[in-house]
């Protein structure tokens, strides 16, 4: 946090000063470990496996804030007995269809819904995997039945808490020992002060960078974080809760209001073709008729963002335009996309202020990929990696890309800074701050709302008349917003505006999403962002100083949803609405206030505010009515937070502990080696390094991890190109232990290469005690550490760490396992050219990783052994 | 010789940092000592009746002064800012007080070179002002030489007022190595210039300037302790070598030089590459002890460890010290320690 | 009497002077202090305007305050009424200015032709003009109704990347433009 | 107003330089390095505000630090020690290692197979990662300033010590006057303002006088870097080492805070966890002019040595 959040480590210092411990827990000593009061190394890719160590510890001591876990979350759900857990089945779930490598999640049901119109039946994980569903849970958990049966005394074997027990039973000291790489003794004293700062009196705060999210089982990583969470009562309570500290200034925004494939704003899905042909499919599959919470609400949500696209075009009487919408059929993610334009499938590409070329996973797919398009539009600061591809990649150098048979056009559109242009950012906190316009953009450089309305503005131009059906969706968007400033930039706050959205007769702003309508009579682009503009008033650009209002601090910007600054904050106070402690009092029920009653406290209320904790919802009620008194997770469909997963997750209702895709180790655990569902691309292009139970593992006897630095920014295109930032630190490197520096005679200072499957990057060493050798089944492992800052461009050069990774995906969200993978170090410069080529060509023939090869995935039960080169045909290209 | 010491550093990086003069400087110094030397020499062999070693004198004194502030100016980062050195008169300065040194000896030393040149004109060119030089002559000459004595001495000053630790070691001798150093470089010049009657008094000086150098110089490393290592080291060692074998030599040589007018050119030209050696040696050890967190370090943790860390201490029961002296070391509990940088 | 009083100010402001006439003889302070240093004002004091804003790096979202004089953005600095940041800034938030003002900023269309081997210039408004054609070709030659019987309306042409570093209001029209057009492979950092 | 204490000792540097009585207070930093988590902000903040060119684009491989030291070009610098020390009561994870499981061993080729006792090879000293923004002292007593000879170098009312970047001719007196090796002579870049005078942290005096906070310390996310009144810092200070003592880092000390030291005490000043020298500190700076009267001394009996023994030479050699 200390490394790449460094303003928002100022209040871990704060709270170290008062007394705050903080553990610090990494595969390196960073930065943030020189201010920890425990540093505890592990090996990478073994959180699951910690985190669950903690969950047995304190499940076997009875540590859990009981109370809380009994009212608040699924602990006392009974489950199918026709449930099996990993540990009857070597590693896998019951359900397990090892062709498709995806679970019929049927038996993982709560009892008496599995065969129900929610239940698991209808669930198709191929489709979800292909679709990274489990990105549509960022506001809510899958629908699931809001009555199941439950024993509170939670002595039930099939109840929630007892499964889990069971679950985690295997997470002994001894195991996470030996999994992580730590210390019994350093582990039982992180497990121990979890369980001790936590409770009526205490709340402990789960802080992780989304390094954790670049994982196979990345999702079930923040889930163990979840499950811990929950059991200990830090969920909606001050000093609690599980923070991801994200990397971009509108990461949270982009999400949202999402630039991502299968979704739409507000987490609403994008239609999947054959399953939401009509407007009533698309919403019922969201809205899950019969559950409880806010989800119920979706018709009028989707409606709202119809007519925002659409307009006076959209009607009920053709369902608002719903049919204008396309539908997607699969995985159409980034890294799919990358294969297809390897492929000749992709015609024209554009980047946004991103830098594929240094910043993706497998960088040198990604510039083969750009190498094989028609046109490229590139809108960015600088020239970029990804603009000059085609003359200055490591490709051309090795004469994989040779500039005069390269077909792509490519555009660099210089584009405005964040001072040149006004509009909001959402960070981390799902707050929304409007930025100020300081300046005018400096000659051509544009903004992304000038450059993008003005490009539809000529593509509708361009189709002007036109009869075709297709070209209906853009002949009929409301595509017409005020122009201000100099350069005839659409304003910004009038699309804040349609975002917030309004009555369509009065043009009144929406001031909740409450106020959204089925029928069309309200428009609203992202409904979680309804209240930006309550009263009109652009709520983003607020701006009363902190030392002026209390810590919360409500009145600078706005968060998502209605201004609540943390979530699912009714959990703050007890099940009759009072504050678990007055140390800890945040949000409660004050009977005194209003008719009867009202939830008030320091910050928004996540709840009703005037439904009491008493509230019980009568038999059959659904939605927002059937949220409790004591439901304080109104986004799930039990109004309860999730122990245990019935739905959404494709790798099994619990997390468990596979193995990083490349690990030199067997998953000590169980027979299946890595996450089973995991989606991976096996191609020639796409080559990974050999893992038990595979021979030649030996060839790569180490394991990488990457990060960032505090002086660069992510793939450098924002600090490589800025003098001040690139001094600081000016050169590539590669750190390494003493002991793994003297094994293979690097020097501090001199210089090393890396090497896997994909590449082979050369830093300059530095060998330093910040990396220490552990101790993982009863061998030593070293770990390497690289920053990923680096590519040909800018003020300072050197190689892309991240051209070291393969392509393999989380199965839920489809994000890259790009944080672990296994190498070999080597002292020296990397071989330049053509030779480079064949020294990795030689790493892949003795690793065994030739043309052919196929990994097994599965390799625990039935299927175990089989091979699934179905995944993916060989690529026509023959790639590396 | 003081054992290795051993210290703690960051990277071994240096501490302090050395001066970022060049060539310039030492040059200076030599420069600046022969210049005053030669303004002595001039005065006394005018008061004596030694005309060539007086014309001598005051040509190369001027000549010698003007080598040192074109190596002066040359030397600022931003040369024609030179006289922003006339902006202050500071006190705490020695830079500044030898720039009104300088400043007050310059123009007699010029205007007495200008009466020599005068002097030396063919009598039907010594028309109208140019006739009052005689008026003028000896008095500026007699200024010059009055002036002359701290032109050579405030340079030593000029290093050891820095934390660079081999020159601020050595403040209390450097002085008077210079000044020797001064007068066996000009009295080495003098003997070089002059006829082998007229250097009587230059020879007495050569020697006595070289016995002083060296002497002075010998005790000077004695009490610098281990920032007197750098004078024995690398390129500062070699040219401390030199200059005393030099200056040796000189010193011995000017015994004969009454007596061969070579021995004379010998005794001087070797005086005076021991001067300039001298100069350029104690520069370089200097730049070289900054360079070495040793030399700042050690003798530093040495007072911390003896427990006599630098500290004022109130003198008890007396009020002040006397204002003309506030700091000098007699000060009750005020540490001084031969190597105190 | 204007040469002799200028003459006289000159004498009388020459430090030495100072020195030799006021409290500081030693000429550490007043004594020594020039005209310039006398004149000597803060820029963000000068600047004609502040704008507040916000740090475009990471996602901590610390506030920025955006001095700007002559249409040039003069400083960047944290802005201490925020209660995310307090007014503090790391060093990429510090060198903001830095990044805004970069002489290696692009500020002209670079275009490549196919096959080509340097950069050419183009004008905007022609880019632009091509960037239009580009897609709406791509999006006709790549136009799918129909994916295995299955109604889909859409284009696996065109793929976008980008958007984590962009404003809710540049994501929302991009994503809205996109989708329009039928192109679905838009993605941005939130998937890597 | 000058007075005896003008070289040494305790005093108010603004006032022994003149300034009058209403001046205000002496200002300055106390970086307590004990909360540096080295992000160099400051060194960054400080560039952008003092338009401080960047020139250094070489890694160093000494740890995280690529700015080499205090210099024309950098006016904060940031140290970073990693030392074999424990930290106070800080678990640093790296000593203990790994636990004897006794299990055989599988070791691939490449990694060394642990032999018998290899795990007490494994158990490391314990470790500790040390950073410091270093910074000019502004000392009460500032060599640097003494010695110019022009007055650029001038004591500001607020007691700091600032190069007047019109005056500075560049003689680069200061430069091996200071004993804290700060200030330097700008050699480049070209095209670079102030290239040929001496350049130092002017604890931003153009910020002072408009009521701000210096860019470094503004920046700095931990307030490592606190700013302020000196006497107040000074408590503050005290206050945060009884602090850490009794949280069990005895290391913690200060430097610079004695008034009564080699330069008087310094504007900047320093809670560090280790020796000074650890840091590129000086342990025992102490301001060259503090004997320079004794210099004076004995640069004028040496002159007068000289102008003795010309007079003897020719006076003697009557005979």
């Amino acid at each position: 946090m200390a490394e790449a959040h460094p303003v928002g480590f100022q209040w871990v210092m704060e709270a170290k000063a008062r007394g705050a411990r903080v553990i610090h827990v990494d595969p390196r000593f960073t930065r943030t470990s020189a201010l920890a009061d425990t540093f505890v190394p592990l090996r990478v890719g073994t959180d699951i496996a910690f985190l669950g160590g903690v969950i047995n510890y304190v499940l076997q001591n009875e540590l859990d804030f009981r109370e809380y876990v009994v009212a608040y979350t699924n602990a006392a759900v009974i489950v199918s007995e026709d449930f099996q857990d990993t540990d009857d089945l070597d590693g896998l779930f019951s359900g397990f269809d090892p062709e498709t490598r995806t679970y019929d999640p049927t038996s993982w049901q709560y009892e008496g819904s599995e065969t129900s119109e929610d239940g698991g039946g209808d669930q198709d994980h191929v489709l979800q995997r292909e679709t990274a569903s489990g990105l549509q849970h960022e506001t809510h958990g899958a629908g699931v039945t809001s009555d199941p049966p439950r024993d509170e005394t939670l002595q039930h074997p099939r109840c929630v808490y007892q499964i889990l027990k069971r679950h985690f039973a295997r997470y002994t000291p001894e195991l996470v020992s030996q999994t992580c790489g730590v210390s019994t003794e350093a582990f039982l004293e992180v497990a121990r002060a979890f369980a001790e700062n936590s409770g009526r009196e205490r709340t402990t705060a789960l802080v992780y960078s989304v390094g954790w999210t670049q994982h196979s089982v990345g999702v079930q990583y923040i889930r163990t974080g979840a499950i811990l969470q929950l059991l200990l009562g830090n969920m909606g309570r001050p000093g609690g809760g599980i923070m991801a500290l994200r990397g971009h200034a509108s990461i949270q925004g982009s999400t949202d209001i999402p630039t991502l494939f299968n979704l739409l704003p507000g987490y609403l899905p994008m239609p999947t073709a054959g399953k939401d042909d009509s407007l009533d499919e698309w919403l019922d599959g969201i809205s899950h008729p019969g559950s409880k919470g806010y989800w119920a609400n979706a018709r009028a949500y989707g409606v709202s963002l119809l007519k925002a696209y659409w307009g006076d075009a959209a009607t009920p009487e053709n369902d608002f335009c719903f049919d204008y919408l396309p539908k997607i059929t699969g995985d159409h993610g980034t890294y799919r996309t990358v294969l297809d334009m390897i492929d000749g499938k992709v015609k024209g590409y554009f980047l946004l202020g991103q830098n594929p070329a240094v910043g993706s996973a497998h960088g040198k797919a990604q510039r083969l990929g750009m190498a094989n398009l028609d046109f490229m539009v590139v809108r960015d600061l600088f020239e970029i990696e990804s603009a000059s591809f085609w003359k200055s990649s490591p490709e051309v150098e090795t004469g994989e890309i040779v500039p005069e048979e390269c077909r792509t056009e490519v555009f660099l559109m210089p584009a405005a800074s964040h001072v040149e242009k006004e509009g909001t950012f959402t960070q981390t906190h799902r707050m929304l701050q409007w930025r100020e316009k300081a300046v005018e953009p400096p000659g051509d450089c544009r903004s992304e709302l000038w450059f993008f309305y003005h490009l539809g503005r000529m593509i509708r131009e361009r189709l002007a008349g036109s009869t075709e059906d297709r070209d209906r969706p853009l002949l009929d968007l409301a595509w017409d917003y005020p122009m201000v400033g100099e350069t005839d930039d659409p304003d910004a706050e009038a699309v804040l505006m349609e975002i917030n959205g309004f009555d369509v007769a009065t043009r009144r702003p929406l001031s909740s999403f409450t106020e959204m309508k089925e029928d069309g009579s309200t428009i609203g682009g992202c409904w979680i962002y309804t209240g930006v503009f309550k009263d009109g008033v652009n709520q983003a650009a607020r701006r009363k100083p902190g030392s002026e209002q209390s810590y919360v601090a409500p009145e600078w910007g706005w968060a998502w949803p209605a201004n609540r600054r943390t979530l699912y904050n009714r959990a703050s106070a007890d099940p009759e609405g009072r504050p678990w402690s007055e140390r800890k009092a945040y949000v409660w029920w004050d009977a005194e206030r209003g008719e009867a009653g009202e939830w008030t406290g320091h910050d928004v209320p996540d709840f009703e505010v005037t439904k009491a904790p008493s509230y019980r919802a009568p038999e059959g009620s659904d939605g927002v009515a059937a949220i409790e008194g004591v439901d304080p997770f109104i986004m799930q469909g039990d109004g309860k937070g999730s122990l245990y997963v019935p739905k959404g997750l494709i790798d099994g209702p619990l997390p468990t502990h596979y193995e990083p895709v490349e690990s030199p180790f067997p998953n000590p655990i169980y027979a299946q080696q890595a996450n089973p569902t995991r989606k991976e691309y096996a191609r020639s292009s796409n080559r990974l390094n050999p893992s038990p139970p595979e021979a030649h593992a030996e060839v790569f006897p180490y394991v990488f991890t990457t990060s960032r630095l505090t002086e660069h920014h992510t793939a450098g295109g924002m600090s490589r190109y800025v003098a001040r930032l690139a001094e600081l630190q000016p050169e590539m490197f590669v750190e390494v232990s003493p002991e793994l520096a003297a094994e293979r005679g690097l020097e501090n200072g001199g210089w090393c290469h890396v090497v896997t499957a994909r590449a082979a990057v050369e830093g300059r060493v530095l060998v330093t005690d910040r990396l220490s050798p552990l101790r993982v089944e009863g061998r030593t492992v070293h770990q390497v550490w690289l920053p990923y800052h680096w590519g040909t461009g800018g003020m300072v050069t050197g190689d892309s760490a991240n051209d070291l990774f393969g392509i393999a995906l989380d199965p839920n969200v489809l994000i890259q396992e790009s944080k672990v993978g296994t190498c070999d170090v080597l002292p020296g410069r990397r071989p330049t050219g053509p030779d480079l080529l064949a020294f990795v060509a030689g790493y892949q023939r003795r690793s065994g990783v030739h043309d052919d090869h196929v990994r097994p995935i599965v390799t625990a039960g039935p299927g175990a052994g089989m091979l699934h080169s179905g995944d993916e045909t060989p690529d026509p290209t023959g790639g590396s | 010789m003081v054992p290795e010491a051993t210290f703690t550093s960051y990277y071994g990086r240096a501490i302090v940092k050395p001066s970022p003069w060049e060539a310039d400087i030492p040059t200076y110094l030599f420069a600046g000592g022969v210049a005053a030397g030669s303004s002595l020499i001039a005065a006394g062999a005018d008061l004596t009746g030694r005309p060539i070693l007086r014309r001598s004198g005051r040509l190369a004194a001027i000549a010698a002064l003007t080598v040192s502030m074109v190596a002066l100016v040359h030397d600022l980062g931003r040369p024609e800012r030179f006289l922003n050195m006339l902006r202050v008169a500071k006190a705490t300065s020695p830079m500044s007080v030898g720039t009104w040194i300088l400043s007050s000896y310059g123009p007699f030393a010029g205007a007495v070179a200008a009466t020599e040149v005068v002097s030396m004109l063919p009598s039907r060119l010594r028309v109208g002002p140019l006739r009052l030089a005689r008026l003028v002559d000896r008095p500026a000459g007699l200024l010059a030489a009055l002036l002359a004595p701290p032109v050579a001495a405030y340079t030593a000053v000029l290093l050891s007022d820095t934390a660079t630790p081999s020159w601020h070691a050595a403040y209390r001798e450097l002085p008077f190595v210079f000044v020797g150093s001064a007068a066996a470089a000009s009295a080495g010049l003098g003997l070089v210039a002059a006829p082998v009657h007229e250097t009587g008094p230059v020879r007495r000086l050569a020697l006595g300037g070289a016995v002083l150098e060296l002497v002075m110089e010998h005790r000077m490393e004695r009490t610098m302790g281990i920032t007197a290592e750098p004078l024995h080291q690398g390129t500062a060692g070699r040219l401390m070598r030199a200059a005393k074998v030099l200056t040796a030599a000189g010193g011995a040589a000017s015994l004969f030089a009454g007596r061969s007018r070579t021995a004379a050119v010998v005794s001087g030209v070797a005086l005076l590459a021991g001067s300039a050696c001298t100069r350029f040696g104690v520069f370089e050890a200097g730049q070289e002890s900054a360079k070495d967190p040793k030399y700042t370090v050690v003798p530093q943790r040495e007072r911390l460890e003896r427990g006599e860390p630098v500290r004022f201490r109130e003198r008890s029961g007396s009020p002040a010290p006397s204002p003309t002296d506030p700091v000098t070391g007699d000060r009750s509990g005020d540490h001084r320690p031969a190597a105190d940088t | 009497m204007g040469i002799g009083d200028g003459l006289s100010k000159t004498f009388l402001s020459w430090p030495v002077v100072r020195q030799l006439t006021g409290p500081d003889p030693l000429g550490r302070g007043p004594a020594a202090r020039s005209r310039h240093t006398e004149e000597l004002t803060a820029r963000t004091e000068t600047a004609d305007r502040v704008a507040r804003s916000v740090c475009p790096y990471c996602a901590v979202g610390c506030g920025q305050r955006v001095y700007v004089k002559d249409e040039q953005v003069v400083q960047i600095e944290g802005d201490p009424d925020s209660p995310v940041s307090r007014g503090r800034l790391c060093p990429k938030g510090s060198a903001s200015k830095n990044l805004v003002t970069s002489s290696l900023r692009e500020t002209k269309v670079r275009y490549r032709r196919p096959y080509g081997t340097e950069w050419e210039d183009l004008e905007l408004d022609v880019a632009m003009e091509m960037i239009a054609d580009r897609v709406v070709k791509a999006r006709n030659d790549s136009w799918q109704d129909l994916d295995d019987d299955k109604t889909v309306r859409r284009t696996l042409g065109i793929a976008s990347l980008g958007g984590a570093t962009l404003d809710n209001e540049e994501n929302y029209l991009i994503k809205k433009l996109f989708t329009a057009m039928g192109a679905i492979q838009i993605e941005n950092q939130a998937r890597i | 107003m000058a007075g005896e204490r003008s070289f040494f000792g305790p005093v108010d540097p603004a006032a022994d330089a003149g300034y009058d009585e209403d001046h205000p207070k002496r200002k300055g930093f106390f970086t307590d390095t004990s909360i540096c988590i080295g992000c160099k902000a400051c060194e960054v903040a400080c560039k952008e505000w003092n338009d401080v060119p960047a020139t250094h684009f070489d890694m160093l491989g000494s740890s995280y630090d690529n700015s080499f030291s205090l210099n024309a070009n950098q006016w904060r610098h940031v140290a970073f020690i990693e030392q074999a020390k424990p930290m106070g009561e800080q678990e640093s994870g790296l000593r203990r290692q790994a636990v004897a499981l006794g299990m055989p061993t599988m070791g691939p080729p490449g990694s060394v197979p642990p032999e018998p006792g290899e795990d007490d090879a494994v158990d490391r000293p314990d470790f500790r990662w040390l950073m410091s923004s270093d910074v000019c002292k502004h000392c009460t007593h500032a060599a640097c300033l003494d010695v110019c000879p022009t007055g650029s170098l001038f004591r500001t009312e607020f007691g700091t010590v600032v190069v007047q970047d019109d005056i500075c001719n560049g003689c680069g007196y200061c430069v091996p006057a200071c004993p804290y090796g700060v200030i330097e002579r700008r050699k480049g870049p070209e095209g670079a303002k102030n290239v040929g005078i001496a350049q130092k942290c002017t604890l931003c005096y153009d910020r002072l006088g408009a009521g701000s906070t210096p860019a470094c310390a503004q920046a700095c996310p931990t307030q490592s870097i606190q700013f302020g009144d000196v006497e107040e810092l000074r408590e503050r200070a005290n206050a945060r080492v009884e602090q850490l003592h009794e949280a069990g880092i005895m290391d913690a000390r200060l430097y610079g805070n004695d008034p009564e030291d080699g330069v008087g005490g310094t504007g900047a000043f320093f809670l560090l966890l280790d020796e000074p020298e650890v840091y590129g500190f000086p342990p025992d700076p102490v301001v060259t002019t503090k004997d320079l009267p004794h210099m004076y001394k004995r640069a004028g009996a040496a002159a007068l040595t000289l102008l003795a023994g010309a007079a003897l030479a020719f006076v003697g050699g009557r005979r």
